[in-house]
C-alpha cells in the first residue's frame, strides 16, 4: 500500500490505518541508500566487512570509517547516516565502559545488544525526535564464542552468522547464503568477505570505494582489530581475481 | 606519696598541675611563648677505637632560624659527650645537670664516671618529668668497658645501639647508616660516614641546617670539632646597608640647661676596729 | 600522681585513629618584587616543601601570563596549581573574545575578582603581579588571599614576606630615612637589592632557599635570571 | 559513565525509572543522595619510590597492604603499566587507589576505541590527576593517594607527584610516604654525585632503598615490585623481588 | 522553490529516507563566500574570502581562531558559526585544563559532529547552516577537516566550500600531488589560486576580501587580515586565471556539492526533487 | 605537650614525629620439662617508624628472672630497673636469690599502684628451686596470674589461635625453643609493629641462655602471592 500523501507518515508517533509506522520504515531507505556493510560469524571469530564510498579525491583515505571500536573486544560496523550512527558509537561506548566501571567485567554482547537497541526503539516512540538511519552490526569473541547482532532503526534486533545491511542488502545475503558459515575459519572469511564486497558493488552508481575490513578472532587474541595488512593484501587480491575471473565469464557467456 | 618509681619531686622544681592548666588554657586558645627548638639531626656511632658524635648547628623558632650555629654536643664528662634534640633550654639544663653530678660522682668514687652511669642518671631524671622535659638526647663515650652509644628518649627510655640517630632529621640519616654502616670502620670512615648522616638531615630536613659539629671519643682522648664543616655558605651581598651618619630623622631637640652643680663630697667613716 | 595525664598509645587503645582532613597545605616559598619607571622585577626562591620536607628544590612560582604580565604565587601549592590554570585559560578566553591581550591592571583586576569569587573557601596563596600600568610605568600588584588588592612598586609576599617587606620599605621606600638623598630606582639596584634579600631571607626563613628564578620585564620583553641559595 | 569528580551514582544506577524508557542525552537528571565522606584512609599500603636516570625511569612499592598496623594482603600490587609512555605507583588508601586505577584503564579503553594512535602521555596523566584530587579535597572528600605518575615524554623520562589535595611537583627523585623521609636524601644524595645514571646504578639504588625502607618503615614488607620504563627497551614490572637483609646490627646490639 | 510534505521538519523521513530539513540546512553553506582549506606536511592553512554586505560595511571576519593550534574558516549563517566556535574553544580550554595538552583534532571534531548531530534529530532544534574549514595542527600532522551541517565531517587533503566553491575544488583535485611535500609559502600560493579561481572575472582579490590563516609545527595558529596578506597576494599578482571566472559561472548552476552522487534513482514513488541533496551516508 | 610543628595538621606519614616511644610487641614465655623459654621480637616504633629494628626486651632482673616488657618503653624500662634493685637488694637481705613469684608479685606492685600512669603489659619468668619454671603475666592494669604458657603485646592476638591448638605441657627443650619461635615469626609477619629479629632467652637451672634468629632465618608460612 502506498504511503505517500495519506498523511499518516508523517510523524513516528503515528500508526497508519493498517498498523504500520512508516517513519520507521522511511528510516530504514535510508540506510538502503548507503554502503554495504556485511558481518560473517566463523568458528573461531567473526569478520566485518564494509564497502565505504569515497566521494571525493580530496578526502583522506582513512576518514569516515565504517567500523568501529566500541570496546577492546567489541566491533560496530553500521551503514546509514553516518551522524547518526556515530551517536549510536558513542552510546554503545558509554554503556561499555558503564557496565565496566559497575561490574568490572567487559560487558557481554547480548546485554549491550539489549541496551542498544532499546535506545533506538526509543527514538521510535516519539513524534519529538525521528528514529535513526542506520543499522549497526555488534560483533565479539568472548570466551572462544563469536556473538554478532544486528540492530535495525526500529530498534529490532537479531542475532546473526552471517548478516548484510545497506545498498546492497540482498544481493549480499544470497552471497553469503552460499558460504558454509559454519565451518570456516576468519582468515576464509576474511576472503571471502572482501569477494561479497567487490562482487555487490555497483561500479554503474558509485564510482570509487574502499574495502574495510576488521575481527574479532582467536587470531586477535579476542580484541576487535583491523584485520592485519598481510590478511587485508590478500583478501583484496582473492577479490580482485574473482572479479576478474567473473567478468571472463561473463565475456564468456556473452 | 613518695615511693620508689616516682620520688616526689622537690619541692623547687616543676609541678604537673601547670602542665595541665596550661593544655587547658591552651584549649581554650591562650597562645603560649614557644620554645627555641633544635629541630635537630643528631646522631652517633661506634667505631673501631670508640664513638663519633655528630650534630648539625640550626636552631628554630616555629619556621624562623633562631640560631645559625648552635651548640648541640654537650659536655658531659671528660670521656662523655650528649647530643640534644628537642627544647634547647631542656637538652642544655639537662646535660650541664647531669655533668654536674657526675663529676661529683667522680669526686665521690674517685674513678672515671662509666657512660652507663650517665644513661641511668638521664632516664631516671627524665622519667621522672614524663617526658614534660622535651630533651631526645644521644649519649656517647668511653670507659673501662670499652665504648657506648645510648639514645635516651624524652620520657626516659633507652636503647644501647652501635648506630643511631635522633631528632627530625633522624629519618634521612638512619638511612645513611642503614646503607653503609660497618662493624669496626676506622677513624676517617667513621667520620666521613658521620657526616654523611648530619649532612643527609641539613639538606633533606628544614628543621636542620647550617654546619656539622663531631666529636669522636676515644680512649684517654677526644676531639671536639666544632664546624668540622661549613656544610651551607652564606650568599656574598652585593650592596653596602650600612647607613650614613645622621641618617636617622630627629623629630624635635629640646635643650634643657643645666645650672649650679653642686658637687659634696662625703668622707668615709673609718670601721670601729676597737 | 593521678594528675598525670594517661599518654595515648596507638597499639594498646581500641579507637582508630581519626586523620583530621585539612584542605590546606602551607608549601612555604617567598615572592619579591619590585618596580621601577622602566622595568619591573620579579622573584621567588624555588623550594617547595611541607612541614619539615622539601618536596622539590626545582619549582618555579612564577607564572607569565603574557608578554607583559607576571604572577608569583607562594603558599598552598594546590590552590597555585589551580589558579593559575584557570588564569591561563581566561587569558586566552579574552585574548579570542577582545581579539588583543590582557593589559596588566586588567589582569590584576581579574585576579582580585578570582580570588573574591572564593571568599568562603579562599585559594591560600600570596599573590604578586608585576607588569606595566596604563601609564607605561612598572608597577607591582599584592593580594591577600580572599582578593583584597594593592598596587605598589615593591612588595614582599609569602613565607619570608613579614621579614622583608620592612627592609624593602627601608631600602625602597626610605621609610624613616628623609635625610638619605633619593635616588631614582634603576634596575640595577633593585636587581641587587632583590638578590640580597633572598640571601637573607634564606638565612633565616626555614621555607627559603634552593635557588631563586628572576623575571625581569622591560619594553624589550621578559628576560629570566636565576642564582643559587643556600640548601639548607 | 562515571564522573570522577562528582559523587557517586545512585545505588540503583541504570536501574528503570519509573515511565521512563532511557534518558535521552543533554537531559541529565542529578543523583538526590546524600553524600558521604571518608575521613581516613582504611587499608593502606606505604611508600613508593620512583627514580629517574639516563634513559627512563624505575619505580618500586611493596606488595602490603595494611589495615591499621595488621599486615593484612600481602599481594597487593600497586604499580602499574598505564599505557607504553606511563607506569603508576600509589601510596595510601588501596581502595581508592583501585577507583582511580579503574578509571584510568577506562581512558586507555577509550583512547584505544578511538583508534587515532595518540596515546595517553605522563605530563597529561599527572595533570589529569593533580584535577581530580583537587576537585575531591575541595569537596573535603579526598581520595586518601600519594600518586607517582613516571614515564618517557617527547623522549624524556618524566616523574610526577600528586597528593591528595591536588599539591602536585616534578623531580628526578620522588618517593612518597615514609619514603620521602628515609631514602629521598640518600637517593638525592646519590643524583648529587651521578647526575645521570645508567639503568643498573638506577636499580640498585632503588633495591637499596627498598632494603632500608623494610628496616625502619613499620608497614613495609619485604616482597616489592619494580617498574622500568625505558626509552629503548621499552617496560617492564618485576617482581615480586625480595629484600636483601643484614641482621648484624641484632648481634651487635645487646643491652 | 516549491515544498514538499516531508520537509517541514527535521524529525520527519521522507518516503526515500532523506532528511529534507537537513538538505536545505546544507545549502545555506552554498550561500557564503568561497573558502579555501589545504595542507601540507608540516602546514595547514584556511583562506577565505571575504564579503561586505554594503560599500558602507565592514568585511565579515571569516576565520575564527579556536586554540594556539586550531582555527576555522566558514560559509554559512556567521552567528551558527559562533556558537560551533565557542563551544570548540570551550572544548579545547577544558581538554587543556584537565590534560595539559593540545587536543587532537579528530577527537574535537568527532565531539563536534556528535553535537551537531542532536540538532537533526530533535524536534526543537535546526540544523546549524554553516560549514566549517577546521585547520589544525596536532601530533599526527596537520590537518584539514571539513564538517556539514548533516553533522558530517571529513579529514580532507584539501577542500573548498561556500559560493562557486566547486571551481576551487577543481583546481585543488588537479594540484592534489603538489600540495604534499611543498612549503608554506607555497601551499598559501596554491589556496590564493584556488580560492581566485572562484571569483567572477571581474573581481580579484584584494587586501580588503582575502584573509588568510595558517598553522603548522611549532606555529601557532595565526590570521592574516588586510596589509598582512599582501605580501602572498603579490606573489599571484599577474598570474594568468585559469577557468575560474566563466566556468564558475556555470558549474554555480548545477548543484555545487560533490556530494550529491547517491541520489536514489528507481521506482520508488519519488519526491519532489529539490535543487539540493544530502549526503546520506559518506 | 610540645608545640604542634605543623600548623595545617600532620601528614599521616608524620606520625614518628610526636608519637610516643613503644614497644608495639609480640612477647612470649612458655614453659618446659626443665624451666622456660622466653622470647621477643626486636622492633621498637615511634608512630609507624621504626626507632630501634634491634632491640632487647628480654630483661634481666636476677640471675634466674627475666622479664618480657611490652607498652611503653620509658615505662616498662623503669619498672624493670627498679624491680631488680628492689629483688637485688632483698637477694641480699635474704641471702638466697628470690624466687620467680616474689618477683612478679614486686612487678604487680608496681603495675597496679601506678596503673593509671603506666602503659606496661609484662611477662615475668623465671626458674626457681621451689617450682621450677614458671611465668607471671601483669597486662595493663596490674593483675597477675601464673601461666604455663603466656603471650603479650599487639603481635599476641594473632597467635592466640596456634598457641592454644600447638601448646603441649612438658614439652622438650628443643620443642618448646621452636614452639616459641614459631609463634614470634607468626606473629612478627602479621603484625606490623612487631618485626626483626627474635630474640630467645632459655631459663633453666643453669642460669640463662641467650640466643638471637635473625630476620632473614625466621621460618616461613603460607604467604599470599607466594605458593
Amino acid at each position: 500500500m502506498s504511503s505517500i500523501g495519506t498523511g499518516y507518515d508523517l510523524s513516528a508517533s503515528q500508526f497508519s490505518p493498517d498498523g504500520r509506522v512508516f517513519q520507521v520504515e522511511y528510516a530504514m531507505k535510508a540506510v538502503e541508500n548507503s554502503g554495504t556493510v556485511i558481518g560473517l560469524k566463523g568458528t573461531d571469530g567473526i569478520v566485518l566487512a564494509a564497502e565505504k564510498l569515497i566521494l571525493s579525491k580530496l578526502h583522506e583515505p582513512n576518514t569516515n570509517r565504517r567500523i568501529y571500536n566500541v570496546d577492546r573486544n567489541i566491533g560496530m560496523a553500521f551503514s546509514g547516516l553516518i551522524a547518526d550512527a556515530r551517536q549510536i558509537v558513542e552510546i554503545a561506548r558509554k554503556e561499555a565502559a558503564n557496565y565496566r566501571a559497575q561490574y568490572g567485567v567487559s560487558i557481554p554482547l547480548k546485554y549491550l545488544n539489549d541496551r542498544v537497541s532499546m535506545y533506538m526503539h526509543a527514538y521510535t516512540l516519539y513524534s519529538a525526535v525521528r528514529p535513526y538511519g542506520c543499522s549497526v552490526i555488534l560483533a565479539s569473541y568472548e570466551d572462544k564464542e563469536p556473538n554478532m547482532y544486528l540492530i535495525d532503526p526500529s530498534g529490532v534486533s537479531y542475532g546473526y552468522y552471517g548478516c548484510a545491511t545497506g545498498k546492497a542488502k540482498q544481493s549480499a545475503k544470497t552471497e553469503i547464503e552460499k558460504l558454509k558459515l559454519g565451518q570456516m575459519t576468519c582468515r576464509e572469511l576474511a576472503k571471502e568477505a572482501a569477494k561479497i564486497i567487490y562482487t555487490v558493488h555497483d561500479e554503474l552508481k558509485d564510482k570509487n570505494f574502499e574495502l574495510e575490513l576488521s575481527w574479532v578472532c582467536q587470531e586477535s587474541d579476542g580484541y576487535h582489530v583491523r584485520v592485519p595488512d598481510s590478511v587485508y593484501a590478500d583478501a583484496e587480491k582473492a577479490a580482485k581475481q574473482a572479479m576478474e575471473a567473473d567478468s571472463e565469464s561473463d565475456t564468456e557467456d556473452m | 606519696m613518695a615511693s620508689i618509681l616516682c620520688p616526689d619531686v622537690p619541692s623547687p622544681g616543676f609541678g604537673f598541675e601547670n602542665c595541665r592548666r596550661n593544655a587547658l588554657l591552651e584549649n581554650k586558645g591562650l597562645a603560649f611563648p614557644k620554645a627555641q627548638k633544635t629541630g635537630t639531626t643528631i646522631v652517633g656511632i661506634t667505631f673501631k677505637d670508640g664513638v663519633i658524635l655528630g650534630a648539625d648547628t640550626r636552631a628554630t623558632e616555629d619556621t624562623t632560624v633562631a640560631d645559625k650555629n648552635s651548640e648541640k654536643i654537650h659536655y658531659l664528662a671528660p670521656n662523655m659527650y650528649c647530643c640534644g634534640a628537642g627544647t634547647a633550654a631542656d637538652t642544655e639544663m639537662t646535660t650541664q645537670m647531669i655533668s654536674s653530678q657526675l663529676e661529683l660522682h667522680k669526686l665521690n668514687t674517685n674513678r672515671i664516671a662509666r657512660v652507663c652511669t650517665a644513661n641511668m642518671m638521664l632516664k631516671q631524671y627524665l622519667f621522672r618529668y614524663q617526658g614534660y622535659i622535651g630533651a631526645a638526647l644521644i649519649l656517647g663515650g668511653v670507659d673501662t668497658e670499652g665504648s657506648h652509644l645510648y639514645m635516651i628518649y624524652p620520657h626516659g627510655s633507652s636503647d644501647k645501639l652501635p648506630y643511631v640517630t635522633m631528632g627530625s632529621g633522624s629519618l634521612a640519616a638512619i638511612a645513611v647508616f642503614e646503607s653503609r654502616w660497618r662493624k669496626d670502620m676506622d677513624e676517617e670512615e667513621g667520620k666521613q660516614l658521620v657526616r654523611d648522616a648530619i649532612a643527609a638531615g641539613i639538606f633533606n630536613d628544614l628543621g636542620s641546617g647550617s654546619n656539622v659539629d663531631l666529636c669522636i671519643i676515644k680512649k684517654g682522648e677526644v676531639d671536639y670539632r666544632r664546624t668540622y664543616e661549613e656544610a651551607n655558605k652564606k650568599g656574598i651581598k652585593q650592596g653596602n646597608y650600612k647607613y650614613p651618619k645622621g641618617a636617622t630623622n630627629i623629630l624635635s631637640t629640646k635643650v634643657v640647661e643645666v645650672e649650679d652643680v653642686m658637687v659634696t663630697r662625703i668622707e668615709p667613716e673609718r670601721m670601729d676596729t676597737a | 600522681m593521678s594528675m598525670i595525664e594517661r599518654p595515648y598509645y596507638s597499639d594498646y587503645s581500641s579507637a582508630p585513629i581519626q586523620h583530621q582532613f585539612s584542605p590546606y597545605a602551607d608549601n612555604g616559598g617567598s615572592v619579591v618584587a619590585i618596580a621601577g619607571d622602566d622595568f619591573a622585577v620579579i622573584a621567588a626562591d624555588t623550594r617547595l616543601s611541607a612541614g619539615f620536607s622539601i618536596y622539590t628544590r626545582e619549582q618555579n612560582k612564577l607564572f607569565p601570563l603574557s608578554d607583559g604580565t607576571i604572577l608569583g604565587c607562594a603558599g598552598c601549592w594546590c590552590d597555585t596549581l589551580t589558579l593559575t590554570r584557570i588564569l591561563k585559560s581566561r587569558m586566552q578566553m579574552y585574548q579570542h573574545e577582545h581579539n588583543k591581550t590582557m593589559s596588566t591592571t586588567a589582569c590584576a583586576q581579574m585576579l582580585s575578582t578570582l580570588l573574591y569569587y572564593k571568599r568562603f573557601f579562599p585559594y591560600y596563596i600570596s599573590n604578586v603581579m608585576v607588569g606595566f600600568d596604563t601609564e607605561g610605568k612598572g608597577c607591582v600588584y599584592s593580594y591577600d588571599p580572599i582578593g583584597h588588592c594593592e598596587k605598589t612598586n615593591y612588595k614582599a609576599g609569602g613565607s619570608a614576606g613579614a621579614l622583608l617587606q620592612p627592609l624593602l620599605d627601608n631600602q625602597i621606600a626610605h621609610t624613616n630615612l628623609d635625610k638619605v638623598p633619593k635616588e631614582p630606582l634603576t634596575l640595577e639596584k633593585a636587581l641587587a637589592l632583590l638578590k640580597d634579600v633572598f640571601i637573607s631571607a634564606a638565612e633565616r626563613d626555614i621555607y627559603t632557599g634552593d635557588k631563586v628564578l628572576i623575571n625581569i620585564i622591560t619594553k624589550d620583553g621578559i628576560k629570566e635570571e636565576a642564582f643559587d641559595l643556600r640548601k639548607d | 559513565m562515571f564522573d570522577p569528580m562528582g559523587a557517586p551514582p545512585a545505588l540503583w544506577h541504570n536501574g528503570p525509572t519509573p515511565g521512563g524508557f532511557y534518558n535521552f542525552p543533554a537531559i541529565q537528571t542529578r543523583p538526590s543522595e546524600p553524600i558521604t565522606h571518608s575521613k581516613s584512609p582504611v587499608t593502606t599500603a606505604t611508600s613508593v619510590i620512583a627514580l629517574a636516570y639516563d634513559k627512563g625511569v624505575v619505580i618500586a612499592g611493596d606488595l602490603l597492604a595494611s589495615y591499621g598496623s595488621l599486615a593484612r594482603y600481602k599481594n597487593c600490587p600497586r604499580i602499574l603499566k598505564v599505557n607504553e609512555n606511563i607506569l603508576l605507583g600509589a601510596s595510601g588508601d588501596y581502595a581508592d587507589f583501585q577507583y582511580i586505577k579503574s578509571f584510568i584503564e577506562q581512558k586507555i579503553i577509550d583512547e584505544e576505541c578511538i583508534g587515532d594512535n595518540i596515546k595517553l602521555k605522563p605530563k597529561s596523566l599527572y595533570c589529569w590527576l593533580t584535577r581530580v584530587m583537587y576537585q575531591r579535597r575541595s569537596k573535603f572528600d579526598p581520595f586518601w593517594n600519594n600518586i607517582i605518575v613516571a614515564g618517557i615524554q617527547d623522549g624524556e623520562p618524566f616523574l610526577g607527584q600528586v597528593d591528595k589535595l591536588g599539591t602536585a611537583y616534578t623531580d628526578r627523585a620522588i618517593c612518597t610516604g615514609y619514603a620521602a623521609h628515609i631514602v629521598l636524601p640518600i637517593i638525592r644524595d646519590f643524583l648529587d654525585k651521578n647526575p645521570n645514571p645508567t639503568q643498573a646504578e638506577a636499580k640498585a639504588l632503588v633495591l637499596k632503598c627498598m632494603e632500608v625502607l623494610y628496616y625502619r618503615d613499620a608497614r613495609s614488607f619485604s616482597k616489592f615490585q619494580i617498574g622500568i620504563m625505558d626509552k629503548e627497551a621499552g617496560s617492564s614490572i618485576e617482581g615480586p623481588l625480595t629484600c636483601e637483609e643484614n641482621w648484624e646490627i641484632a648481634l651487635v646490639a645487646k643491652n | 522553490m516549491f515544498r514538499n510534505q516531508y520537509d517541514s521538519d527535521v524529525t520527519v523521513w521522507s518516503p526515500q529516507g532523506r532528511l529534507h530539513q537537513v538538505e536545505y540546512a546544507m545549502e545555506a553553506v552554498n550561500l557564503g563566500s568561497a573558502t579555501v582549506g589545504l595542507k601540507c606536511k608540516d602546514y595547514a592553512a584556511v583562506i577565505a574570502l571575504k564579503r561586505a554586505s554594503s560599500e558602507l560595511s565592514a568585511y565579515q571576519k571569516k576565520i575564527i581562531p579556536i586554540d594556539d593550534h586550531i582555527g576555522i574558516a566558514i560559509s554559512g549563517l556567521t552567528a551558527d558559526a559562533r556558537i560551533l566556535s565557542r563551544y570548540m574553544r570551550n572544548e579545547c580550554l577544558n581538554y587543556k585544563y584537565s590534560l595539559d595538552t593540545h587536543m587532537p583534532l579528530n577527537r574535537l571534531i568527532s565531539m563536534l559532529g556528535n553535537k551537531m548531530q542532536l540538532c537533526t534529530q530533535r524536534y526543537d532544534r535546526r540544523p546549524f547552516g554553516v560549514g566549517l574549514l577546521v585547520a589544525g595542527y596536532d601530533e599526527n600532522g596537520a590537518h584539514i577537516y571539513q564538517t556539514c551541517p548533516s553533522a558530517n565531517f571529513y579529514d580532507c587533503k584539501a577542500m573548498s566550500i561556500g559560493a562557486r566553491s566547486q571551481s576551487a575544488r577543481t583546481y585543488l583535485e588537479k594540484h592534489l600531488d603538489e600540495l604534499g611535500p611543498c612549503s608554506l609559502e607555497e601551499l598559501i600560493k596554491h589556496g590564493l589560486r584556488a580560492l581566485r579561481d572562484t571569483l567572477p572575472p571581474e573581481v580579484d582579490l584584494n587586501t580588503k576580501n582575502v584573509s588568510i590563516g595558517y598553522v603548522g609545527k611549532d606555529i601557532k595558529f595565526k590570521i592574516l587580515e588586510e596589509g598582512e596578506t599582501a605580501p602572498y597576494l603579490a606573489l599571484i599578482e599577474g598570474e594568468e586565471r585559469r577557468g575560474g571566472g566563466a566556468a564558475a559561472a556555470e558549474i554555480e548552476a548545477q548543484p555545487a556539492d560533490p556530494l550529491r552522487g547517491d541520489r536514489p534513482e528507481g521506482d520508488d514513488p519519488q519526491d519532489p526533487v529539490p535543487t539540493v541533496a544530502m549526503d546520506t551516508t559518506e | 605537650m610540645p608545640p604542634v610543628l605543623n600548623a595545617f595538621g600532620p601528614a599521616f606519614a608524620d606520625d614518628w614525629r610526636d608519637a610516643p616511644h613503644s614497644t608495639g610487641t609480640s612477647i612470649m614465655a612458655c614453659e618446659f620439662n626443665g624451666g622456660v623459654v622466653i622470647g621477643a621480637d626486636s622492633r621498637t616504633t615511634t608512630g609507624a617508624y621504626i626507632a630501634n629494628r634491634a632491640s632487647d626486651k628480654l630483661t634481666k632482673v636476677t640471675d634466674h628472672v627475666y622479664c618480657c616488657r611490652s607498652g611503653s618503653a620509658a615505662d616498662t624500662q623503669a619498672i624493670s630497673d627498679i624491680v631488680s634493685y628492689h629483688l637485688n637488694f632483698h637477694g641480699m637481705e635474704l641471702g638466697v636469690e628470690p624466687s620467680v613469684e616474689v618477683a612478679a608479685s614486686v612487678f604487680q606492685e608496681l603495675c597496679y599502684n601506678y596503673r593509671d600512669s603506666l602503659m606496661a603489659g609484662i611477662l615475668v619468668a623465671g626458674w626457681d628451686k621451689r617450682k621450677g619454671g614458671q611465668i607471671y603475666s601483669i597486662p595493663i592494669g596490674g593483675m597477675c596470674v601464673r601461666q604455663p604458657v603466656s603471650i603479650g603485646g599487639s603481635g599476641s592476638s594473632y597467635v592466640y589461635g596456634y598457641v592454644d591448638a600447638n601448646f603441649k605441657p612438658k614439652m622438650s627443650k628443643d620443642e618448646c625453643i621452636k614452639f616459641v619461635t614459631n609463634c614470634l615469626a607468626l606473629a612478627m609477619s602479621r603484625d606490623g609493629s612487631s618485626g626483626g629479629v627474635v630474640r630467645l632467652g632459655i631459663i633453666t637451672e643453669e642460669g640463662v641462655e641467650r640466643r638471637v634468629i635473625l630476620g632473614n632465618e625466621l621460618p616461613k608460612f603460607y604467604e599470599e602471592g607466594s605458593v
